[in-house]
C-alpha cells in the first residue's frame, strides 16, 4: 500500500509540475505539488517504526521554522538567491541520508548508490551557496578565472571519485566522507568562475542535480518515492535550465565553462539597460489590461505598420485595450504614421494625437514603443540642456511598463541620447521593428 | 544486480522521461518560480531523511539524522511556500488594478 | 468586315485606340480610322498606322461605325445601308428609330448589353463608370477645402475628411475604393439591400437609410413617395456632416432620383463639395447644373458629365476592350445573330427594322 | 498684443483663421482681421467674429502683423514704427532689407526658423510644403492618361501608373505618400544620401543616380557640374519611363536645378505628366513655365506655384498653427527676444536695424 | 540484465511515438521503434528456455509472412481497414498469451489480470474485425441502431464480467473463456451502431484498448516490457483518439454513443465535397513548392487581404513560391481585388491576371481559392448549358490541390452550383475567409 | 499484494504519464501514421506470446501458443511496415516532383 501512496505522491509531482509551467495555472501547480509532498511524509511517518521520534519531530520542527520564516521575510528581490540556498540544503540532506547510511556493512551497488548520493548532494549544497553568495553580492559577481581552472576542477573530481571508490572497495565509511569533502571544494571551484549574470542558470543546474541526489538517496534506501520524485526533477529541471540558457542566447556548455556574464547580478546585460526576450514581452502584453502603440521612423522603415496592426488583433482578441499614440513629428514627414496605419487599416478611432495620449498612458499597462525615439525622449521635458528641451512628448515613462523595440541603442534624428531606455519601467527589445512585433504575434498566441 | 536495483532503474529511467517530457516551451517569467517549484519537490529527500534519521543507530547517525530532517525540511516548506509567494506576485504584477 | 472610326470631337475619348484596332486586324478586320480622331486620348494617326489600321476623312462608310456618342442624324446619312452602328445610341429617344429606320440600319445600343457574368466583357458602362468614378473622386478631393487623409502635424492634427457616396453601383464603388485610399473615412448608400455587403467589402460603413428590394434586372427601380421622403430624412444628418458627397443614383430611362434637398446642401459646412454624377439625368441634388459649379451658401455643388472623358486615355482604352469582345460575336461582315442572348438585348435596331420592344423598355434581361 | 490679419488677395489662404485667432484671444491677444480676408479659404466675417476677433479694414497697423506672402512696399508703409511683420519674407530679397529699415520694423522671415525638431511646430516651410506635395499629386492624377492604380477589369488589364519623384523633402515625402495612397508604383530619388532610407519607409524604391553629402542646415547644396551630369545621365531611363514625375528639388538661395532636359521630357510617353515643383524658382525642368500648361510632344509639363493654396482651408489652418507657436516665444508687445534661437535664426530686422548676416546667408542652423 | 534491455527497447518506443507524431520526423520515429521491438524480440528469444521453439518459430514465420504481404500489398485507400484487423490480431495475441496462463493454479491477483487481459483483448478483436468490415463495405456503413442498445451491451458486459468473477473466485479457466465470448459478442455489439465515417476514431481507441490488453497480459507473466509498451500505447493512442474526435469537432462520447457521423467512410462528411480541416490544408501548404491564391468577392466580405498576405508571407519564409491570381470580373467591381490586395502592400509582381495565371495554375502545387466562386468555376468552360458558358475562368482545376475556403456550399453572384467543389482534388474548408487565413498562419507556424 | 504486482504497477502508471505527455498537437495527416505505429508498438505481446507459447504445456496450449504468436507477428510485421508505407507515400505526396 505504502508504494501506492508515494505513486499517488508522485502523480502529484507529475500534475504539478506541468501546471507549474503554465502561467495560467501555475498556481495551482505548486499547490498539487506541496500536496503530494504532505502524502509521501504523511505515508512515511504512518508507516515508520522509528526508535524514538524526537529527532524527527526536532528537525522537522526546527527545518519548518527556518523555512517558513525565510520565505515569509525574504525581500522579492532576493527570491533566486533564496531558491539558490533552498536547493543547498536538499542537497545537504541527501548527502546526509546516504552517509547516515554508510555506516555498517554495505553492499557495493549501494555503496556505489551512497557515493552518488554523497559526490553530488555536496556539490550541490556548495555550489548552492556560491551561487547565493554571488546573488546576495558577499562574493564578488565578476567571473573569477585563474590558468589551468579546468585542470585543477578534475583533480579535485578525481580525487572525490577515489575516495569514494575506496570507501566502496573497502567498505571504510569514512572514504565517503572524504568523498564529499572534495565534492563540496569541487562545488566552490566549479560555481566561482562563472559570472553573476549567470548564476540563475547553474542554480537550475544545481537544482537538477539536487533530483539526481535525493534519487540517488532513494536507491540508497530503496524508496521508490525518492527515486521518482528525484528523476522528476533532476529531469525536468535539466529540460528548465536548457531553456533558460536558450533565452539568453547561450548554450549550456558556454554558461557554464566560459565565464564570460560578468558584471552583477540581475538582468541587467549589454550596459544599463533591461534587455527582454520575446517572451518576456509577449507574457507583459498578453497579461495587460491597456497597450498603447507609439510607432516612429523605426515602424516606418521596417515598413512593420501590418505586423503592428496584427499584434493589435492578437491582443484585442484576448481583450486588451489597444490605441497607437502618433506625435506630430513622429517619422520624417507630417501625416508619415497616419499612411502607414491607415495602409494596415488601423481605425481612425484608435488613433490619438498628443493631447488625447498623455492622459491615457499614465493609466496604460504596457507601452509598446516601435522604432520611435526623440519622440519619446524624456528629456525634453527634464533636461532644460537638451536641445529638444520644450518640445512636448509623448509620456510612455508614465505607463506601467514600457516596451523599447528597435535595433540598437542608437540615437534618432536628433542625435541625442534617451534617458527613457536606462529606466528600470523599460524594457529593450532590439530587434527589427517587423521580425519583432511578428515574433511576438506568434508567442503572445501561445499564452 | 538486485531485483530492487533493477526496479528501481526502471523506475528512474521512466521518471526521467516523464520529466522531460512534462516541460515543453516555458515563459521566461514562469523560469525561476518553476525552477524553485521543482526545487521543492526535489525535497522528497525528506521521506528518506525521516526513515534513516528515525533508525536511531548512534550519536552521530541521530545528528546526521537531525540535521537531515531538518535540511530537507527547510528545502520543502520554504521552497513550497516562496513558490507560492512568488507566483502571488507574478499574477498581481501584470494586470494593473 | 471594315470598321470605322470616325472622328466625334469635341468628344476627347476614341471608340477605339490603337490597341484595339491592332487586335481587329490580327482578327482579319479592316479599321479606318478618321484623321485625329484618337489625338485627345492622346494616340496619334501615326499609332494607327503602326497598328495597322487606314487613316481616312470617310470612316462614316465602313460596314461597321463604331462610336462613343450617338452622332447626329446628317453624320448616320454617311452610313450605308445595312450597315451596324455601335455605341452609346441613348436608346430611349423617340428620334434615334426614325433615323435608324429612315437610313435602313443596324444598331447596338452598349446601354443595353446585359448586366451579367457573361457580358461582362462588353459591358461599357461598367468601364466607363470605373474610370468616372475615380475621377469623381479626384476633382472632389481638388475641390474640397480639406485634405482626405488624416494627419497628426506638428501644425495640428487634421481629422481625416468624411466622404458620402449615394448611389452604390460601379461609379458608387470606385468612388469608395478611391476615396478610401486617400484616407477619407467613407460612408455610402444605395436603395438595393445587397450594397450594404458590398460597402462593407470595401471597408467602408453603410448609413442606414431604408433600402427596398427594388431591382430590375440589377437595375433600381424608381421609389414610391413616401420611402423617397424617408430616404431624404434619413439622409440628412450624413449629408450635413459630410465633407464630400459624391452622388451617382441612376435609375435607367428616368429622371435620376432627388437624394439631396437645397436645404439638406446648406445644412453643409463651406468649403463642402458635392459632385453629382447623376448631372447629366437631372441630378440627385436640387442646386445641380450639369457642367456648371454652383456655390450654394460656401458648398461647392458640381455636375460633370464629361468625368470618363477627363481620362480619354484609358477610359478609350476600356472601352475598346469592350468593342472588340463585342464585334467577336458578330458574323464575318458585321451580321447580328438575333439568337445570342447578348445581341439580342442590345440590337435596338436591324437593317432598318426597329425592335420596339428594346426601345419602348430599355431595361436588359435579368442576369 | 494686437494682431492685424491683412487681406491679401489674390492670395486665398489667410494667415490667421477663425481657430488661430480664438487661440490668441485665449491667450490674451487682440486680433484684427480685415474684411473678407479669410473669405476666399473659406472662412467668413462672421466664423472670425465668433471667434472673438474684431473685424477692421486697418490691420495694418497693429503691433504684430501676420501675412503668408511678402506685401507691398506700400501696404508696409501702413504699419506703424517698432511694429513686428511675420510670414514668407522672401528674406534674399535685398529690396525687402530698403523698406524694413525705412519703416523702423521688426521682420520675422518664417523662411529662416531653423529646421530642427524643437522647431518643428513653427515651420511653416514644412506645412505649408505637405499640403503642396498632395496637391501636386492630384493634380498630375487628374492630367495624366492613365489611372494610377493597377485594376484587372473585364475590359483589360490596366498596369499602375509609374511615378517618379525627384526631390525627396517634405513636398516629396508627401508626394510619394500619395501617389502611393493611390495605387502607383512609386519611385523617388533625391541627392541626399539619408533619403534613400526615407523613401523605403514609406514603401517606395529608391532611384539608384549620385547623392552626396551634400548639406548645410538640413538643405542640400548646390552640386558641382560633373555631378549633375552624371545625375542627368542617371535619371534618363526612368524619367522616359514613368507616366508622372513630380519635382520638387530646391537649393535655398539658389535657382532650383536643373533635373529633366528637354531632350529627357520628348523621351517620354504622349499623355504623360510632369508636375515642376520648383516652378517658382526656376522649375527642375527645362521646358517649365512657371503657372503655364506647356505641351512637349504630347507630354504636359505644369509649373503651379500656388499648390498650397488650392486647398486654402487646410494650408490656413496649418499656417495659424505654425504662426500662434511661434507668438508664444514673443513678448507681451510682440518683442523679440534676440537670445533665443528659433528667433534669433528667423528675425530679419530689428526695429529697423537689419540682421545682415541672415540676409546675405538665408541657410539656418545646423539642427 | 533481461530487464535493462527490455528498458531500452521502452526508451526507443517513448522516442520512436514522439517522432512519429512530427511529419519532418515521423519516419525515423516508426523505424526507432521497429528497432526497439526487434531487441524486445530477440532479447526474449536469448533469454528463453523453452521446451520447444518449433511453434515459436512456426508462429513467427507464419505471421510474418502474412503481415508483409498485407502490408505490401494492399491498396493504399484500404489502409484504415488494415490497421484495423492489425489491430484486432493484436488483441486476439493477448488474449491468447493470458488464456494460455490460466491453465494450472492460479492466484487471485493473477486471475484478475489474466481477466482484463482476455475481456480488453477479445474486445478489441472483435470490435477491430466490425470495424474492418464497415471500412471495407462488407458490412454497412451506416449507423445500425435500435431500441434498447445499451441494455442489451450493458447486459452482455455484465455477463462477461460475471464469468470473469467466477473463474477467478473457482479457479475454473473455462470461465475465463466465457468472458472472451462475451467480450467477442460486446466487441461487435458496440462497434455495430456506430457510423462508418466515425471508424477511424473507433479504431484509434481499439488500438489503445490493445496496449492496455498487452499491458495487463505483461502483469499476467510479470514482464516488465509488455506492461510498459502496453501502457505507453494504452495512453499515447487515448490522447490520440480525442484529437481525432476534436477534428471532428465532436466529442469523443459523442462519437461513441450517438450514432450519428453516418453514411459511406472515407472522409466524406457533408456531401460530396471533402472537408478539410485548418491543419490539413496547413500542411499541404507548408510542404508545397507553389501556391496561388485566388481573391473572390469573399475575401473582400471578410476584409481578409491581410490575412491573405500574412499566410503568404509565411509560406515565403518556408521558400513556397506565392503568387495571386485575379480574374476580370472578381469581386464587384472593376479592380476590386486590386484596391484590397494594395491596401495590404502585395507586391505587384506577384499579382497575375488571367492570361498569366492560367499557364502556371498547370504547375502550381496547391491552389487556395479565397471566396471566388464563379471566376473558377469549371462550367463555364465545360457545360454549354451553363449561364456562365464562354466566360474565361481562372483554371484552377489544373493545380495539384485545390483549397477552396468559404463559408458554405452556397453559390456566388451568377446563382449556379460550382462542380469544383465536388472534384476529388479539392479540399473544402468551410470557415470565414479572415479567420480561416489566420488560422492557416497560426498552423503553418506549428510545422 | 505481491510485489511484483505492485512495482508493475508503478511502472504502469508511470508509462501511461509517459504516454499521456508523448503526444502533442498532432497534425491531422499523421493521425492515421501514427494510430498504425502506436499500434505496431501494441504488438509487444509478441514478447508474451513468446514466452508461454514456448512453455509447451499441452496441446491446446500449444495450439494457443501458435495462434499467439503467429496474431501478434502479423500486428508487429504488417503495422510497422506498413506505417512506414504511408509515411513514404505521405512525404512524397505534397511536394511536386
Ligand atoms: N515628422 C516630420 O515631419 C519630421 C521631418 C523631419 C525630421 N523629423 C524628426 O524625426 C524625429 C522623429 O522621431 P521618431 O521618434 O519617429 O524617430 P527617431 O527619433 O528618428 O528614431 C527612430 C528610431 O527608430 C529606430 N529604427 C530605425 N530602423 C529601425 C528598424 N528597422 N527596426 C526597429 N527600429 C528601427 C532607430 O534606432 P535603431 O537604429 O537602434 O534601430 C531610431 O532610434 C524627430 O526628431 C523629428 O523632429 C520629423
Ligand atoms: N468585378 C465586377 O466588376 C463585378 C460586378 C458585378 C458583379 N460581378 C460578378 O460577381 C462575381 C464575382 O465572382 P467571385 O468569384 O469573386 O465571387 P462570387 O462568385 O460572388 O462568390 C463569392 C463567394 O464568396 C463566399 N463568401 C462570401 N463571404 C465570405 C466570407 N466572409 N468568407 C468566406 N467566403 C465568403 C461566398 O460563399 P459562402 O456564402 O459559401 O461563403 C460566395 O460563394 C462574378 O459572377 C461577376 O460577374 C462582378
Ligand atoms: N453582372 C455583372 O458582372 C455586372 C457588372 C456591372 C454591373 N452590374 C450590376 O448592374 C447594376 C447597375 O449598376 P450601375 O452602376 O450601372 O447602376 P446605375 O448607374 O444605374 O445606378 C447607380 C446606383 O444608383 C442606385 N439607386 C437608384 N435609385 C436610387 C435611390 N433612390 N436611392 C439610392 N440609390 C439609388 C442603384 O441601385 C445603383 O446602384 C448593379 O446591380 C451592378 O451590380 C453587374
Ligand atoms: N527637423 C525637422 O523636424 C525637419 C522638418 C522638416 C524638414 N526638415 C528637413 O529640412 C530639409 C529640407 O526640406 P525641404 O522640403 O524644405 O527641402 P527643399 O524644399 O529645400 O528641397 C527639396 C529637396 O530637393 C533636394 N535637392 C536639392 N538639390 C537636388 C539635386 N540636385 N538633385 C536631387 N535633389 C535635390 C533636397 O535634398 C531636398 O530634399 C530636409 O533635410 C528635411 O528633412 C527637418
Amino acid at each position: 500500500m505504502i508504494e501506492l501512496l508515494y505513486l499517488v505522491a508522485a502523480a502529484l509531482f507529475i500534475v504539478g509540475l506541468r501546471r507549474l509551467s503554465h502561467p495560467a495555472t501555475a498556481r495551482v501547480g505548486n499547490a498539487l505539488a506541496a500536496l503530494g509532498m504532505l502524502v509521501a511524509v504523511v505515508v512515511t511517518l504512518v508507516d515508520l517504526d522509528a526508535v524514538s521520534y524526537t529527532t524527527i519531530v526536532a528537525g522537522m520542527v526546527t527545518g519548518a521554522v527556518i523555512g517558513g520564516f525565510l520565505a515569509q521575510r525574504v525581500a522579492m528581490t532576493a527570491m533566486p538567491q533564496l531558491v539558490a540556498s533552498f536547493n543547498g540544503f536538499g542537497g545537504a540532506a541527501s548527502a546526509f541520508v546516504a552517509l547516515i547510511e554508510s555506516g555498517g556493512d554495505v553492499a557495493t551497488e549501494t555503496g556505489v548508490t551512497i557515493a552518488l548520493s554523497v559526490l553530488i548532494g555536496a556539490l550541490t549544497l556548495s555550489g548552492s551557496f556560491v551561487a547565493f553568495g554571488k546573488l546576495q553580492g558577499i562574493i564578488s559577481g565578476r567571473p573569477l578565472s585563474y590558468p589551468g581552472q579546468l585542470a585543477v576542477n578534475g583533480l579535485v573530481a578525481a580525487a572525490g571519485v577515489a575516495a569514494a571508490t575506496w570507501a566502496i572497495a573497502t567498505g571504510e565509511s569514512v572514504g565517503y566522507w572524504y568523498a564529499g569533502g572534495a565534492a563540496l571544494l569541487l562545488g566552490v571551484l566549479a560555481v566561482l568562475p562563472i559570472g553573476g549574470a549567470d548564476m540563475p542558470v547553474v542554480i537550475s543546474l544545481l537544482n537538477s542535480f539536487s533530483g539526481l541526489a535525493a534519487s540517488a538517496a532513494g536507491f540508497v534506501i530503496e524508496n521508490s518515492a525518492l527515486i521518482v520524485g528525484g528523476a522528476l526533477v533532476g529531469a525536468a529541471g535539466f529540460i528548465l535550465t536548457v531553456q533558460m540558457s536558450d533565452a539568453m542566447n547561450r548554450t549550456l556548455a558556454n554558461v557554464l565553462f566560459s565565464g564570460f556574464g560578468g558584471g552583477e547580478p540581475a538582468a541587467a546585460i549589454g550596459g544599463d539597460v533591461t534587455r527582454g526576450t520575446v517572451d518576456d514581452v509577449a507574457v507583459a502584453l498578453a497579461y495587460a489590461q491597456s497597450v498603447m502603440f507609439v510607432p516612429g521612423y523605426g515602424m516606418a522603415v521596417a515598413q512593420a505598420q501590418h505586423a503592428a496592426r496584427e499584434l493589435a488583433d492578437a491582443l484585442e482578441a484576448r481583450n486588451v485595450t489597444v490605441h497607437y499614440a502618433i506625435h506630430p513629428v513622429a517619422g520624417r514627414m507630417p501625416g508619415h504614421m497616419n499612411v502607414l496605419l491607415a495602409e494596415a487599416d488601423v481605425p481612425y478611432d484608435q488613433l490619438l494625437d498628443l493631447d488625447q495620449s498623455n492622459p491615457r498612458l499614465s493609466k496604460t499597462s504596457v507601452a509598446v514603443i516601435v522604432g520611435a525615439n526623440d519622440v519619446v525622449n524624456p528629456s525634453a521635458r527634464d533636461d532644460p540642456g537638451s536641445p529638444i528641451y520644450g518640445m512636448p512628448i509623448l509620456e510612455v515613462d508614465h505607463a506601467d511598463t514600457v516596451v523599447v523595440i528597435k535595433r540598437s541603442l542608437s540615437p534618432g534624428f536628433a542625435g541625442i541620447d534617451n534617458p527613457l531606455f536606462y529606466s528600470d519601467r523599460t524594457v529593450m527589445l532590439f530587434a527589427d521593428a517587423k521580425q519583432a512585433l511578428e515574433d511576438l504575434v506568434a508567442a503572445i498566441k501561445q499564452y | 544486480m538486485s531485483d530492487a536495483l533493477i526496479s528501481g532503474i526502471v523506475v528512474f529511467v521512466l521518471s526521467g522521461f516523464v520529466g522531460f517530457e512534462l516541460i515543453r516551451k516555458v515563459p521566461p517569467t514562469l523560469h525561476t518560480p518553476l525552477m524553485s517549484g521543482a526545487n521543492a519537490i526535489s525535497g522528497i529527500t525528506i521521506v528518506g531523511a525521516i526513515i534513516a534519521g528515525g533508525l536511531n543507530q548512534d550519536t552521530t547517525a541521530t545528528i546526521l539524522g537531525f540535521l537531515a530532517i531538518t535540511t530537507a525540511t527547510i528545502n520543502v516548506v520554504g521552497g513550497f511556500l516562496v513558490t507560492d509567494r512568488m507566483l502571488g506576485m507574478f499574477r498581481r504584477k501584470l494586470p494593473r488594478q | 468586315m471594315l470598321v470605322g472610326v470616325p472622328d466625334e470631337s469635341p468628344e476627347r475619348r476614341v471608340s477605339l485606340p490603337p490597341q484595339a484596332a491592332k487586335r481587329l486586324g490580327d482578327a482579319g478586320h479592316e479599321v479606318v480610322v478618321a484623321p485625329h480622331a484618337g489625338q485627345r486620348a492622346g494616340f496619334s494617326d501615326d499609332d494607327y498606322r503602326a497598328a495597322g489600321a487606314r487613316i481616312d476623312a470617310d470612316a462614316w462608310s465602313a460596314d461597321v461605325v463604331a462610336v462613343i456618342t450617338r452622332p447626329s442624324p446628317d453624320r448616320l446619312a454617311a452610313m450605308r445601308p445595312g450597315a451596324l452602328l455601335v455605341g452609346f445610341l441613348e436608346p430611349l429617344d423617340p428620334a434615334l428609330g426614325h433615323i435608324l429606320r429612315g437610313g435602313q440600319l443596324s444598331a447596338v445600343a452598349l446601354e443595353l448589353i446585359p448586366r451579367s457574368t457573361v457580358a461582362q466583357s462588353m459591358d461599357a458602362l461598367s468601364s466607363q463608370a470605373t474610370v468616372a468614378g475615380y475621377a469623381a473622386v479626384l476633382l472632389a478631393a481638388q475641390s474640397a477645402a480639406r485634405l482626405f487623409p488624416m494627419m497628426v502635424t506638428a501644425a495640428g492634427t487634421l481629422p481625416p475628411a468624411k466622404v458620402l457616396v449615394l448611389g452604390v453601383g460601379v461609379a458608387g464603388l470606385q468612388a469608395i475604393a478611391t476615396a478610401k485610399r486617400l484616407g477619407a473615412l467613407v460612408s455610402a448608400y444605395d436603395i438595393r439591400p445587397e450594397t450594404e455587403e458590398q460597402v462593407a467589402s470595401l471597408g467602408a460603413t453603410f448609413v442606414a437609410a431604408p433600402t427596398a428590394e427594388a431591382v430590375e434586372g440589377g437595375y433600381a427601380r424608381q421609389v414610391e413617395a413616401d420611402v423617397r421622403q424617408r430616404q431624404l430624412d434619413a439622409l440628412t444628418p450624413h449629408v450635413a456632416g459630410a465633407d464630400v458627397v459624391i452622388t451617382t443614383a441612376q435609375v435607367p430611362g428616368r429622371k435620376a432620383p432627388l437624394l439631396i434637398t437645397t436645404d439638406m446642401v446648406q445644412a453643409m459646412q463651406p468649403g463642402s463639395v458635392i459632385v453629382d454624377m447623376a448631372a447629366g439625368s437631372g441630378g440627385n441634388c436640387e442646386p445641380t447644373i450639369a457642367d456648371q459649379i454652383v456655390d450654394v451658401a460656401g458648398v461647392t455643388v458640381l455636375g460633370p458629365t464629361d468625368l470618363a472623358s477627363r481620362m480619354a486615355g484609358d477610359a478609350s482604352r476600356m472601352y475598346g476592350r469592350n468593342l472588340t469582345a463585342l464585334f467577336e460575336l458578330l458574323g464575318p461582315d458585321g451580321d447580328i445573330d438575333l439568337d445570342n442572348e447578348i445581341l439580342a438585348a442590345a440590337c435596338v435596331a436591324h437593317r432598318g427594322e426597329l425592335r420596339n420592344d428594346r426601345l419602348a423598355d430599355p431595361v436588359g434581361h435579368p442576369s
